[in-house]
């Protein structure tokens, strides 16, 4: 008797997003190729309300085993997913933990709030606990909280000021612009952080046109190959980087597969952490085939 | 001479369904042929009745966007304003629970239709006083409602109380007779505007504004006035969408109601209202609400289209539904 | 002529004035189009305002019912003064306009159009049963068997026109005003609508009436007054006016016979040759040839399809045509394009829909079909424009005060002047003129006749398709009658006449097929 | 009709900068005051130059637009149409790399203006051949062209050639004394944009087909093709965009130029030219686009509006834009 898994991840919209729907696919190929009883449908979806209608849609013909989901947002579609559960579903949740934690019968997290604190404990410690940083943050939503709320505790207690946060809604253009004008509005910055690596690129640029000889650091954060590039070779500029590999979607995929087939029964949590990346072991996170 | 020589003779309005109508529905038809022979899942009536659950947000809002394009406007803010006046909502009854319990609900339902016609009034007001396109003040009322939400949420999400959940839950969830409550809400509302648009004076006001504003003036119609409450209609809309809307996800972010617009414009003109104004069709606004929740549906329930091009697949679908919308007339 | 040399203003009369206007004055920017005009208008009494293209009889107008506000001067109304910040407002104090140029909306139903801003309801629900029964009725008082759902965009002109006739006689009004209410109407309709002016005047109600048709103001009017260049000649008893008197006020010079001498003209070879063609609901099957030199007239009754034809064969409406010459030439017409490439000019009978482009200026309108002939290089060539512009002004005798104006600026007449030089920019051999004097006033009309006649002594040929029988008679060489969507007669010479053209276009004396009859 | 009032008819002065495009650049001026006065950076001939420049591909496309609106069009699709065109321009310039080096690039940029030009011509066929509203063809081409880039890229990016990255880079960085390339080429994109708009057969007719299309057709004009080819001009500027584009980061992706199309549309209509076709202001309309890139700066430079907010000022400042545009009348 065959067993379908349904793989419910945001729209390729941005870098890292695109990312997740590469492993997917990837994964939903694998899969189906090592477990011959296993179905893998992979489903995208543009926003939250999409996305509760996409699993909606996959659970309606009833004959849902597994559901692996990366939510747009856990308060959103902690409801939805439950009312998926009570069919007997077996709900795996990637990233974004939903608001009740007892509907997830997996949970393979990823740590925004470490993304940013990483971030910021390296900067307070290379900037000798003072300077001054801009920061560009993606569009509001939960992750970009998080990311941004773990930098500003990890600054806390240093005197590192942050002089401007703004949103360039995780598009490299819109950093771009973004960066040139933070470089117009302050004659000294120290140090940038983009809270993901496709703005850090725009920002990258946008330093690189101007003659600017002040700023010491622009970092980003999920580990994105061209950025990884840097590290492995060294930039001064970007010597560091916090992964948050969106290959934690096949990893979930796996371990769903695993249960269904009954090989490796597995509950509980996963918890990805973001280690600090650095010239030393950029190579362990450095995937040249991946599109991020 | 017979009578065919003098002129196209509108047919009839004895029944609030016109006939011209007819094309979405034939296009609606066609969908669903394509989407069986897809996936016969498609029509099960377990599948269908979420679908059309699903399409009543944006049927609701499209139906007060039928009067405003059909007065000759145009509103790119009702996504960005369905975000701010279901934040309202929530932050309100959230606010009164403790006290009231559960009877802040119906205030808070109240709350928010009347925040629904002051946003609509603002962006009518703008549009007529200052004399400015709909699509800019829209535009920049888009910004306004969601940068508004941004800030009631500081960039995150406003729950609804957990103790509200329950009691509200059945607004989208519970059904009446075995239909969805939200495909009664936008029945309602569809039968509301197609009486307050086909056999109101308001509404057959808000026509001739739209077919030739010039005339209406000369008629003594109040130009500014129509078109303000047409605004103000679809405000309206936008509340009683936000009050269906908000049990489903539980919360308003700043990201909810994002692209609403597009979808919102689309029904109606795949609803066969025209643009450029002077004509509503209000069932077939619905229509075309639906036929796009469809094509969405489709695209997840069928199997050989690449999740990367999936938009591409949806854009020509909606250019063909189109299609058949005029050709069937 | 020695009675008119004794002509005076009348003086003013004891009776009570409905509206009395005092030295009123319209200046546009630094022109000025109308200067001190005194008036008295009396309930109970049918005023004509006559006077030449651009004399200001519409902008006048246009003041008294709200829609344009006077410079200087003041109204007063039953003894009050007043003062309209719009048309609603004059139409509340009494005051109706029915529009030289037709305003309606035209996605709307004759029924909607009408009872715009009053809406019948039936507890608060819009009562259609009702004002299509009114509508319905008011048309048929009008002669007019226009179904009331009909889409107003679909219609002919002159059912537009009765259709803005009937809205404007929907409620009762102090003073009605009808500017140039017959110039799309055909001879049927309009002895219909002037026996319903008199029909309001007997009620009590104050008429104002333009006209370019100067028997229809000898054959109505109690008082004429007549305005050249913005201002007023003088208000004299419709009495003891004839319409030589008041070609003469207007013009301000004696006028010559209206109609050209015939025969003139030498017919040559045949320039255009349509065979079997056929425009689905208006035209069954219809064949003629015209020849170069000669002026072919198109009569028929309203609605007969004589615009539709032509529409049909120069593909700007579905038609179909079996064959169609020119100069012997087959040519193929696919897209109105083709017809002026091969040389056919048509100008529309809808100037303001199909005609002008309203918000451009005169240039820009001159030259659209014809672009091509001011593009030297590259580029448009705007001093040739201009200097076509000049030319067609001086031609045309177009009354313009400024170059700078909008085409739907102008004034009526002017802008059918306007269209006609449009259509001869491209230098046709062929021009296919309908409604040619439509709005246009007694002293031009001579003037384009002559025109006409000009063309066909240039080897042109000429089809003309006029509402107006005596025109049709006065000027062309042969006449084809339409009935039925078929050929109904040929008339030629001296066998033209009112009578042999009716016969034809009605099928026999006696069983007339026409609108009002059919009503009656 | 006497000598005497003929003598006081003037012709016409005639100036390509036409007078009513006015408005639009006192707007910018208010708007370079207020800049001023609230951070005096803002005048720094560094910022004007960086924001000047960034201001170009939403000005260069935008030019096409206003022949599409003035010719009573829409498009939507711009946005993802120049992803699409400038993501097949990369790909052919780095399939050509090895074999010919720098002089990819110039292939390239055939290429992708012959790209912009047939996604032009397939918006102008469909709504013209079918007759269908442009708003839903384009928007259904907009889901078209991004899921297009999409897939080629595979939802990553596509970066230029490192080799021809140093050769390709002055186009946007560059200058040409002292003025950089991408101001030039607006500069020149909208030159050629006037002159076709206001001196050519072309134009006229175009501004025709907007006022009113009956009165086209009866002048002979063909109104299918002009709107068509006021679609494929809004393609060509899309390719000239997208060359100007590429340098700046090197890549295509799926995120480039979302909402463009807003901009694009919405520095036409700041820029004077009205939705409904009939008239067109090609130097209002950069006037416009720079007006939207200051906007945005401002927004950075200013130190008093919470970032959640952002959105709010914007929208209130385009408002404000417009109005002072209108009244400038
Ligand atoms: N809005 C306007 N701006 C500028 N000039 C105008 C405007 N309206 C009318 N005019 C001018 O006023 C003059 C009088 O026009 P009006 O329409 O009153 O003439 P009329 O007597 O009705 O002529 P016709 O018999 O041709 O209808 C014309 O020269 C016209 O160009
Ligand atoms: N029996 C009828 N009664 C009233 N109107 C009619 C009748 N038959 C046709 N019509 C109207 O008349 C129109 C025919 O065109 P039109 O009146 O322009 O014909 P025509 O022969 O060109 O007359 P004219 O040029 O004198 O107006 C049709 O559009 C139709 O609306
Ligand atoms: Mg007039
Ligand atoms: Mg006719």
């Amino acid at each position: 008797e065959r067993k379908t898994i349904a793989v419910s991840i945001p729209a390729a919209d941005h870098g890292w997003t695109a990312g997740v729907v590469y492993h997917a696919e990837k994964a939903a190929e694998e899969v189906k190729a090592a477990f011959p009883g296993i179905d893998v449908v992979v489903k995208t979806s543009p926003t939250a309300p999409a996305q509760v209608s996409a699993i909606e849609d996959l659970a309606a013909g009833g004959n849902l085993d597994a559901l692996v989901i990366l939510p747009h947002s856990s308060e959103e579609l902690t409801t939805p997913v439950q009312a998926i559960k009570e069919d007997g579903t077996f709900i795996t949740v990637v990233d974004r933990g939903l608001t009740d934690p007892t509907i997830q019968d997996l949970y393979v997290a990823g740590d925004n709030i470490a993304v940013g604190q990483t971030t910021a404990e390296f900067l307070v410690d290379k900037l000798g606990g003072k300077g001054e940083v801009v920061v560009l943050r993606g569009i509001p939503t939960v992750i970009d909280d998080e990311r941004i709320k773990g930098f500003e505790d990890g600054l806390k207690g240093s005197d590192i000021k942050i002089l401007d946060i703004q949103y360039a809604n995780w598009n490299r253009d819109d950093a771009f612009s973004l960066m040139q004008d933070y470089l117009a509005k302050y004659p000294k910055i120290d140090a940038v952080w983009a809270n993901d690596d496709d703005m850090l690129l725009g920002v990258l640029e946008a330093i690189g046109q101007s003659s600017r000889t002040d700023i010491k650091y622009a970092l980003g954060g999920n580990g994105m190959k061209e950025i990884i590039e840097k590290v492995m070779a060294g930039d001064a500029m970007t010597p560091i980087e916090t992964p948050y590999p969106p290959s934690m979607i096949k990893t979930a995929i796996y371990m769903t597969a695993a249960n269904l087939s009954g090989q490796v029964p597995i509950r509980g949590s996963v918890k990805l952490d973001a280690p600090l990346i650095t010239k030393d072991n950029a190579q362990e996170y450095y995937f040249p085939d991946s599109p991020f | 001479m017979t009578d065919a020589t003098m002129g196209q003779v509108r047919p009839e309005r004895r029944l609030s369904v016109n006939w011209v109508d007819l094309g979405p529905f034939l296009a609606l038809a066609a969908l669903m042929v394509v989407g069986f022979l897809i996936n016969p899942d498609f029509l099960a009536i377990n599948n269908l009745t979420n679908v059309v659950t699903r399409s009543a947000f944006v049927a609701i809002i499209a139906v007060g966007a039928t009067f405003v394009i059909a007065s000759g406007g145009l509103d790119l803010s009702v996504g960005s304003m369905a975000a701010f006046v279901a934040g309202v909502m929530i932050l309100f009854m959230n606010a009164l629970a403790p006290e009231l319990g559960t009877s802040a609900i119906p205030l808070g339902m109240l709350v928010v239709v009347a925040a629904g016609a002051l946003c609509g009034l603002a962006n009518g007001a703008i549009t007529t006083i200052g004399r400015i396109e709909p699509f800019i003040v829209t535009l920049g009322t888009m910004g306004i409602f969601r940068a508004l939400i941004t800030y009631m949420s500081d960039g995150g999400t406003i729950p609804i109380d957990r103790s509200l959940r329950d009691a509200y839950r059945p607004i989208y969830f519970g059904d009446v007779l075995g239909i969805p409550v939200p495909i009664l809400v936008s029945l309602a509302v569809a039968g509301a505007g197609a009486f307050i648009l086909y056999r109101t004076k308001f509404g057959r006001r808000c026509i001739a504004v739209g077919a030739n504003e010039e005339v209406a003036r000369y008629s003594g119609v109040s130009v500014a006035r129509i078109r303000t409450l047409a605004f103000v209609i679809q405000g309206i809309c936008v509340g009683l969408a936000a009050i269906c809307y908000v049990p489903r996800l539980g919360t308003a972010t700043p990201t909810t109601g994002v692209l609403w617009e597009l979808q919102v414009i689309t029904a109606v003109v795949i609803g066969g209202t025209a643009l450029r104004g002077g004509r509503g069709h209000i069932w077939g606004t619905i229509a075309g609400a639906v036929i796009l929740e469809f094509i969405a549906n489709l695209m997840v329930l069928s199997d050989f289209v690449s999740e990367y091009l999936v938009a591409a697949v949806q854009g020509a679908i909606i250019i063909v539904a189109m299609l058949v919308q005029r050709l069937s007339k | 002529m020695s009675r008119a040399a004794a002509l005076e203003p009348v003086a003013p009369l004891a009776a009570p004035a409905v509206l009395a206007v005092r030295g009123i004055g319209k200046t546009y920017g630094a022109n000025t189009v109308l200067s001190e005009i005194d008036l008295h208008i009396r309930a109970g009494e049918i005023h004509a305002v006559i006077g030449e293209n651009g004399a200001g009889k519409s902008t006048f107008m246009k003041i008294l019912s709200g829609h344009v506000a006077p410079t200087t001067g003041t109204l007063a109304l039953g003894g009050r003064p007043v003062a309209f910040s719009g048309p609603a407002e004059a139409e509340a104090a009494g005051i109706v306009l029915v529009h030289q140029e037709i305003l309606l909306a035209d996605d709307l139903t004759v029924a909607e159009n009408l009872f715009l801003g009053r809406e019948l309801t039936r507890r608060g629900m819009i009562d259609d049963a009702s004002m299509r029964r009114l509508t319905r009725e008011r048309l048929a008082s009008l002669g007019s068997s226009v179904s009331p759902d009909a889409i107003v965009g679909t219609l002919s002109l002159a059912d537009r026109q009765l259709v803005q006739i009937a809205r404007a006689l929907l409620e009762s009004h102090q003073l009605v005003i009808f500017d140039e209410p017959t110039a799309v109407l055909t001879s049927e309709e309009v002895e219909t609508l002037l026996a319903l002016v008199r029909q309001l005047r007997d009620a009590g109600a104050a008429i104002l009436y333009i006209s370019h048709r100067l028997d229809e103001v000898e054959a109505l009017a109690d008082r004429v007054t007549v305005l050249r260049d913005g201002r007023m000649v003088g208000s004299f008893d419709g009495a003891e006016l004839t319409q030589a008197d008041m070609a003469r006020l207007m013009v301000g010079r004696e006028l010559s016979t209206l109609y050209p001498p015939k025969g003139a003209v030498a017919i040559g070879e045949p320039r255009l040759e349509v065979e079997n063609a056929r425009v689905p609901g208006f035209i069954e099957d219809v064949s003629f040839t015209v020849r170069s030199g000669e002026i072919l007239g198109f009569g028929g009754m309203i609605g007969a399809g004589r615009t539709e034809l032509f529409e049909g064969i120069l593909a700007l409406r579905p038609g179909r045509v079996g064959a169609l010459l020119v100069d012997g030439r087959a040519v193929r017409i696919a897209r109105p394009i083709d017809a002026i490439e091969a040389g056919i000019g048509y100008l529309t009978e809808d100037r303001k829909g199909k005609g002008l482009l309203l918000d451009e200026g005169m240039a820009p309108n001159l030259t659209l079909s014809a672009l091509s002939r001011f593009n030297p290089g590259l580029v448009l060539d705007g001093k040739r424009e201009e200097a076509a512009l000049g030319e067609t002004i001086a031609r045309y005798d177009i009354r313009v005060r400024a170059r700078g104006v909008k085409a739907g600026q102008l004034s009526g007449g002017n802008q059918q002047k306007l269209l006609l030089a449009k259509v001869m920019m491209t230098d046709p051999s062929v021009v296919v003129i309908d409604e040619p004097t439509r709005g246009i006033d007694i002293g031009n009309k001579s003037q384009i006749y002559a025109f006409v006649q000009e063309l066909a002594r240039a080897g042109k040929a000429c089809i003309v398709i006029s509402s107006e029988m005596q025109e049709l008679i006065g000027i062309c060489d042969r006449l084809l009658v339409i009935r039925n969507g078929r050929i109904a007669g040929e008339l030629a010479g001296e066998a033209m006449t009112e009578d042999a053209v009716v016969m034809l276009a009605t099928g026999a004396a006696g069983q007339a097929g026409t609108r009002g009859e059919t009503q009656a």
